[in-house]
């Protein structure tokens, strides 16, 4: 039976753990930063030199680190793209913006842990030779950001942050900046505009990849919560230590929020891959399975923007067999382990690592309805596909949901989707399409079902009943 | 497909042309009975007796083209003067409202013509400005018996082609834009 | 300021080329080309496909703008040269020919995925499918959704004509729309300035008119506001947008949204008559578009030159053109005051001039005359040893295109030696030959010589008095000889601007009454007094001035297009 | 009414604006300053705010307009947001901000944020407070209600009523 694997939230929720520094130093806090700090340089066998910054960004690379926040992108590759000869500072942005529907992981670290995440920044920031970073948290998260204020503050006076870290002649700042509810500002580079002090207007790349031309047209590195904890870990641990938690490819750990019909909704930290989608929500060690009486109905796998899967779905994931040969194996929805790779082989994808659940009394028209209505809010409006697209969604799925529904209105709503997806700026088009494409082609038959109701309730002149 | 037309030579009597004559002075003296008896009313429309008798105008046909207002009394015209662009015997003439002209009497249609002039003499009746109309605001109509005693009074002015054309209950866009405004409540429309 | 005002480029060095294939179609185009501010910048595919002769549709694109890539309009399909991911090789067809990759949706490979053709470099061995069924089909559904919330009204709409939403509806639609929610309501005729009017349901935020404003005109008077499908432009609260380059958004938005109150619901677009012509504002001659319909002029549009105004102008110049219409205009030859005719007045004046002793005429003609009139007043003028000059006008300068010269041929007058480097010194030396009864005839044309230094009672001590002008004034009504002059959208001529560009300026409309251009009876008269040989017509007027005035020897008026030739000054 | 920023909190904004190498950064965090002091961002904070980081009005009208915790219109002094966004609607959040309406009399089929009579209260649905585990949830001011039931809103309404002033 899988368990938790607690690695970053090991203390969060342990009696008597409180979020200041004393109380982290006691845990073993700031321990890694005094390590990376003395990371020695060293000779590769062809030769060649590295700086104890370079030895830190190798480690943080062959850990097999990938993004915690959605894409999945391996970190060290990240930190590799940055323009280090530029003669422009490099900036460090912690993106703390968890706005995804269905995740809550960041906010345990900042409520609970927050020393946590100001050391996996120094460390980070020292490793890409960062003199000014901030942590961009959403708006709506006051306390979070008070607690990391005062995080910084303390770290300031035991001289972790500031001038001449630790004696080693390293400065840096770190500074919480608040963000002000709007979704968008969890793409790094509406991000970074937002930062600047304007709308969070994604950048079109190319030319603003932000490794190049990031916050102020300098090299910028964003990174989420999570991931920047993980490599106070990979320090701790080693690279090598590390990459022996999770699964080849899907290192290390992460946490799964777990929200929806489930008797025990709540985070959990795993061994990437290391639980299956079933046992997270049915293992009494997980979300503990599903109210009496119901029977699961779809999942969404990775916040609101992956693709949805349905219960009963077969999935052919590639998997090494017995004799080393990649083979196909027929997968059921339940046994997907949960990682990057298998749910991406499934047309999804693990996201921000947020599972949402909806049993069999759920209706998919309506459950869509609502996700749409929030891309439609969260939409910022600056290319056309999306800003006319998102809109265009939800109207059509809340006439659909309100009782004004055609039979034609799953091609209709494919339709427009189709046209957001890969015609944006950044990723929020595929974010606003894919829930409305994952749902009206695997629940089609409940879409025209639902739109034929309404038609022939018109034609018998009935006002439709679930009209509000 | 070629038709060929008759055009064997007359004959000598045709060449005198009185069978023709006399075939005229025949139908004259039938009406001339007919009229005698008081049984004067045309049958058929090619044989009407205009003016005493106007002419009954088919379905369709294309009389003199008019302005109409819509069914709350609105000018329909919205000067795109796509009509003046399209005629083609340049009839119509068009005074836009320009910057500071009056405004549309309908609340959202933002501008009507200052003036619409139709001369009537070049008018060929052709339907092309009915066709082109985007608001469905000029129309050809029945009225074929067009007189005056200058030409001046033949052109005929906005207020007078909209006095003519009288009502046409249509679509009403501009209407249905400001209700479905109206509906809206607020903009920018509030989440929730 | 930006560099939207550049000079013509010197010889460009040389720039690495590279072949790319457009439709299909192998073309080799440069590395790098010029950007807004004409930097050198990766060439991209848009100008790929122009160089190509491909048009790509867009909206937000400007060439003098920077980049924005909001619209979506010119997404296109391309392949590029398939790589081997371990020898970094190109991969080869059997044929030897490059095995090409396609662009696709990472996560839906067999779906095409665009690129902005405005924003995206071009690489080596790119193919760029500007017409393929995909790239068709993406500017489809832009088109859609730029039209869902579009309030489709055309016909009230002054854009129509010379809408880029219609013209790429008509290209790239659907006949039909899917649309069958409520659309979103915005603000309408919101009064965004004193010159401008927005309408923001037809607005498809483009951004052309914050990037001009901001990064051209230097006020950061606009943005968008609300979110999403509410996003809206506008000023902030309470703030009007008042600089002196707002009717560029006008000519630059590529909708209806805004629109010029000066030419609001006046004229439909489609019956204006687009002469080209100069600005004169001012002596920076900036290169308009004169729309005109049966005699009246209706607007002022920039028309782009590079070498002087880019594609802008500035309001006061654009709005500067209701005199035309004045119903004051002088429309009637006149003589002593009483009617007369042109053959009647011409010989009058032939006869005055032929008979007055040498230094007894003086010209004053104005800067905003023509270099050709201006030439033959000079030729009149050594021909009689008259002095001449013209009045100076000075005003404010601003540091994009106003210019402190008022007069739109200073130069001209210059070159042509009616007035030496400081205009206007030889003026009151004319003031004092009429006090002391030297100078007893004086020829004036287009100036109010009363308020240029020779008072009304200077003027009564005149024998005879030549105007020629187009409005009255004191001058004109002095007059014993009045010739009623034309505006330039009336007759055809040159300027020379304050940088030494020759310009020449075709007619728009015809001369008001009796008015006629004043080069026809001035070299009538010249020709009478035998200081020139005739031209029948301006161009060979303009030749044979070329051929005289050292400046601008070698030119002439064929040569001279529609954006003129630089002189040295 | 006329706008004056005390001293202290220009002090405070002062230090904030040297956070960042170019000033226009710190415009969300004077705004958030701003609001929390007078309650709303008026057109005087923006104004202020443009001219104190050398921006145009338009630059922060802009922001004030695309972030929705922005306030541009005093609201009730205990703002009540309730989580609209799936997880929490589908443990039950429309029947939540449905008795937080009925609750205090404001009218349900509205959209959008509404503010009682009194200037006590104002409710509004808001997008994903990512606490997604302990649907449905409120925020009450800076305060997040967990797992949020009709009992809770009840105390929430009974202690806003307690509340007097003006924000």
């Amino acid at each position: 039976m899988p368990n938790e694997h607690r690695l970053i939230l090991k203390h969060a929720d342990q009696a008597g753990y409180t979020p200041d520094i004393e109380c982290y130093q006691r845990h073993g806090g700031y321990e890694a930063l005094r390590k990376a700090l003395a990371t020695p340089a060293r000779e590769l066998p062809d030769g060649k030199k590295q700086t104890p910054q370079e030895v830190v960004r190798d480690e943080v690379l062959k850990s097999g680190l990938r993004g915690r926040g959605g894409a999945g992108f391996s970190a060290g590759l990240k930190w590799s793209f940055v323009d280090r000869k530029s003669g422009k500072p490099i900036y460090l942005v912690c993106n703390a913006d968890e706005s995804e529907p269905g995740t809550f992981k960041d906010r345990q670290i900042i409520h609970k842990d927050p020393h946590q995440l100001v050391e996996g920044m120094i460390i980070s920031c020292w490793a890409n030779d960062v003199r000014l970073a901030y942590i961009y948290i959403r708006g709506e998260m006051p306390h979070g950001a008070r607690l990391l204020n005062q995080a910084l503050s303390e770290a300031r006076a035991k001289g972790f942050l500031g001038k001449n870290i630790l004696g080693t002649g390293y400065d840096l700042e770190i500074h919480v900046h608040r963000g002000a509810g709007a979704y968008i500002c969890g793409e790094e580079t509406g991000l970074i505009e937002s930062l600047e002090g304007k709308r969070a207007y994604p950048r079109i790349k190319p030319p603003y990849f932000p490794a190049v031309l990031g916050l102020y047209m300098s090299p910028t590195i964003v990174n989420n919560v999570e991931t920047l904890c993980a490599v106070r870990h990979i320090v701790t641990m080693g690279a090598g230590e590390y990459a022996r938690l999770g699964t080849p490819n899907n290192t290390g750990t992460r946490i799964v929020s777990l929200s929806g019909d489930v008797v025990r909704p709540g985070y959990f930290e795993i061994e990437v891959g290391k639980a299956t989608i079933g046992e997270l929500i049915f293992d009494p060690n997980f979300g503990g399975g599903l109210k009496p009486g119901r029977k699961l109905k779809a999942i969404i796998p990775g916040g609101s923007s992956s693709k949805v899967l349905k219960a009963g779905e077969k999935f052919r994931l590639k998997r090494k067999g017995a004799d080393g040969q990649m083979v196909q194996v027929e997968t059921d929805l339940l046994d997907l382990p949960y990682d990057f790779d298998s749910l991406q082989q499934a047309g999804t994808m693990s996201g921000s690592g947020a599972i949402i659940v909806m049993d069999d009394t759920r209706d998919m028209v309506d459950a869509l309805a609502n996700l749409s209505e929030f891309y439609a809010h969260e939409s910022c409006g600056q290319c056309t596909p999306c800003r006319e697209g998102a809109l265009w969604l939800a109207k059509g799925l809340e006439r659909l949901s309100h009782g004004g529904g055609r039979s034609e209105d799953a091609e209709y709503l494919l339709h427009i989707a189709q046209n957001i997806q890969g015609r944006t700026i950044c990723a929020f088009g595929e974010a606003a399409a894919w829930p409305v494409l994952s749902f009206v082609k695997k629940f089609k038959d409940d879409f025209v079902a639902r739109g034929k109701a309404d038609e022939e309730a018109r034609a018998r002149g009935v006002v439709p009943a679930h009209h509000h | 497909m070629t038709k060929v037309v008759d055009r064997s030579p007359l004959t000598f009597y045709e060449r005198t042309y009185l069978p023709a004559i006399l075939e005229g002075i025949k139908v004259t003296a039938r009406h001339f009975a007919r009229t005698v008896k008081g049984d004067n009313t045309a049958k058929d429309l090619s044989g009407g007796y205009y003016p005493e008798t106007p002419w009954k105008v088919s379905e369709g046909y294309r009389g003199a083209p008019y302005l109409v207002r819509d069914q709350d009394g609105a000018t329909k015209c919205v000067s795109c003067q796509l009509c003046e662009f399209v005629c083609p015997p340049k009839a119509i003439k068009i005074t836009p409202p320009g910057p500071d002209g009056p405004g549309a009497d309908r609340s959202n249609a933002e501008k009507m013509p200052r003036e619409f002039e139709i001369n009537m003499l070049r008018c060929i009746f052709c339907g092309l400005c009915q066709e082109v109309c985007p608001e469905e605001a000029i129309f050809l109509q029945r009225d074929y018996s067009l007189t005056g005693l200058s030409r001046e009074e033949m052109v005929y002015n906005k207020e007078k082609l909209l006095r003519l054309g009288g009502v046409h209950a249509g679509v009403q866009k501009w209407k249905h834009k400001a209700e479905e405004a109206f509906a809206q409540e607020t903009f920018p429309v509030k989440a929730g | 300021m930006s560099n939207a005002v550049t000079n013509a480029p010197a010889a460009p060095s040389p720039v690495e080329k590279i072949r790319v294939k457009v439709d299909g179609r192998e073309i080799e185009v440069p590395k790098t080309m010029p950007d807004w501010q004409g930097k050198p910048q990766p060439t991209t595919m848009l100008q790929a496909c122009k160089l190509a002769g491909v048009e790509v549709p867009h909206y937000c694109y400007h060439p003098k703008l920077p980049v924005a890539g909001n619209c979506r309009m010119c997404l296109v399909e391309f392949s590029t040269p398939m790589m081997d991911p371990a020898t970094r090789k190109p991969v080869v067809n059997e044929d030897g020919s490059p095995k090409m990759a396609r662009s696709v949706l990472p996560y839906e490979p067999q779906t095409p995925r665009g690129a902005i053709a405005c924003a995206t470099p071009i690489s080596p061995g790119m193919e760029i499918h500007a017409s393929s069924p995909a790239t068709k089909q993406m500017r489809e559904a832009v088109l859609e959704s730029l039209l869902i919330n579009h309030p489709l009204d055309c016909p009230i709409c002054d854009q129509a004509g010379e809408c880029k939403l219609q013209e790429y509806s008509v290209q790239h639609g659907q006949a039909a729309s899917r649309f069958v929610e409520a659309k979103v309501h915005k603000p309408k005729a919101v009064d965004l300035g004193p010159r401008i009017m927005l309408d923001d349901e037809r607005c498809v935020l483009c951004t052309r008119c914050i990037r001009f404003t901001r990064d051209i005109a230097g006020d950061d008077a606009l943005g968008i506001v609300n979110r999403g499908s509410y996003n809206t432009i506008a000023s902030a609260p309470g703030r009007s947008f008042d600089n002196n380059y707002t009717l560029n958004t006008v000519d630059l938005c590529p909708v209806g949204a805004l629109t010029s109150k000066d030419f609001r619901f006046k004229m439909r677009v489609w019956f204006l008559k687009e002469t080209p012509s100069v600005c004169t504002s001012c002596s920076t001659g900036c290169n308009i578009t004169v729309g005109s319909r049966e005699g009246v002029v209706h607007r002022y549009e920039p028309r782009e030159n590079d070498a002087v105004n880019g594609p802008w102008m500035c309001d006061s110049g654009r709005l500067n053109y209701r005199w035309i219409q004045r119903p004051d205009r002088l429309d009637t030859v006149k003589l002593r005051g009483a009617p007369s005719d042109w053959a009647a007045a011409t010989s009058a004046v032939v006869s005055l001039l032929r008979g007055a002793p040498k230094g007894s005429v003086a010209f004053v003609a104005s800067a905003r005359q023509t270099t050709e009139e201006l030439w033959l007043v000079s030729r009149i003028a050594r021909q009689l040893g008259a002095l001449t000059d013209s009045v100076p006008r000075e005003g404010e300068a601003d540091r994009l295109l106003v210019s402190a010269d008022k007069n739109p041929n200073s130069q001209g007058s210059r070159l042509t030696g009616v007035s030496f480097t400081e205009m206007g010194v030889t003026i009151p030396e004319i003031a004092r030959g009429i006090e002391a009864g030297r100078i007893r005839t004086l020829v004036v044309l287009g100036e109010d010589v009363t308020k240029g230094g020779i008072d009304a009672a200077l003027l009564a001590r005149l024998e005879n008095l030549v105007v020629a002008d187009i409005l009255p004034s004191p001058t004109s009504e002095a007059a014993h000889v009045l010739l009623p002059g034309c505006a330039h959208a009336e007759k055809r001529g040159t300027f020379v601007n304050g940088k030494g560009r020759v310009q020449r300026f075709q007619k728009a409309i015809e001369p008001r009454g009796e008015a006629r251009a004043e080069w026809e009876w001035l070299q009538e008269v010249a020709v009478a007094l035998g200081a020139v040989e005739p031209s029948r017509s301006i161009e060979g007027l303009f030749n044979r001035m070329a051929a005289d005035v050292p400046a601008l020897a070698g030119l002439e008026w064929a040569r001279l297009g529609d954006q003129g030739v630089s002189v040295p000054v | 009414m006329s706008f004056k920023v005390p001293p202290q909190l220009e002090a405070q904004l002062d230090e904030l604006a040297t956070h960042y190498p170019q000033k226009r950064s710190a415009s969300l965090m004077f705004l958030h300053a701003l609001q929390e002091h007078f309650g709303h961002v008026s057109r005087e904070a923006v104004e202020w705010t443009a001219g104190k980081l050398g921006l145009q009005p338009i630059n922060v009208h802009e922001l004030v307009t695309f972030y929705p915790m922005f306030r541009r219109e005093p609201l009730g002094r205990t703002h009540v947001k309730v989580c609209r966004t799936l997880s929490c609607a589908l443990a039950g959040s429309a029947s939540l901000r449905r008795h937080f309406i009925e609750k205090l009399g404001l009218n349900p089929s509205l959209h959008g944020p509404q503010t009682t009579p009194d200037g006590a209260f104002t409710v509004e649905f808001v997008e994903c407070l990512a606490s997604c585990g302990t649907a449905p949830v409120v925020m009450v001011n800076d305060d997040l209600v967990e797992k949020c039931t009709t009992s809770d809103c009840d105390r929430v309404v009974a202690s806003g009523r307690g509340k007097g002033g003006t924000r």
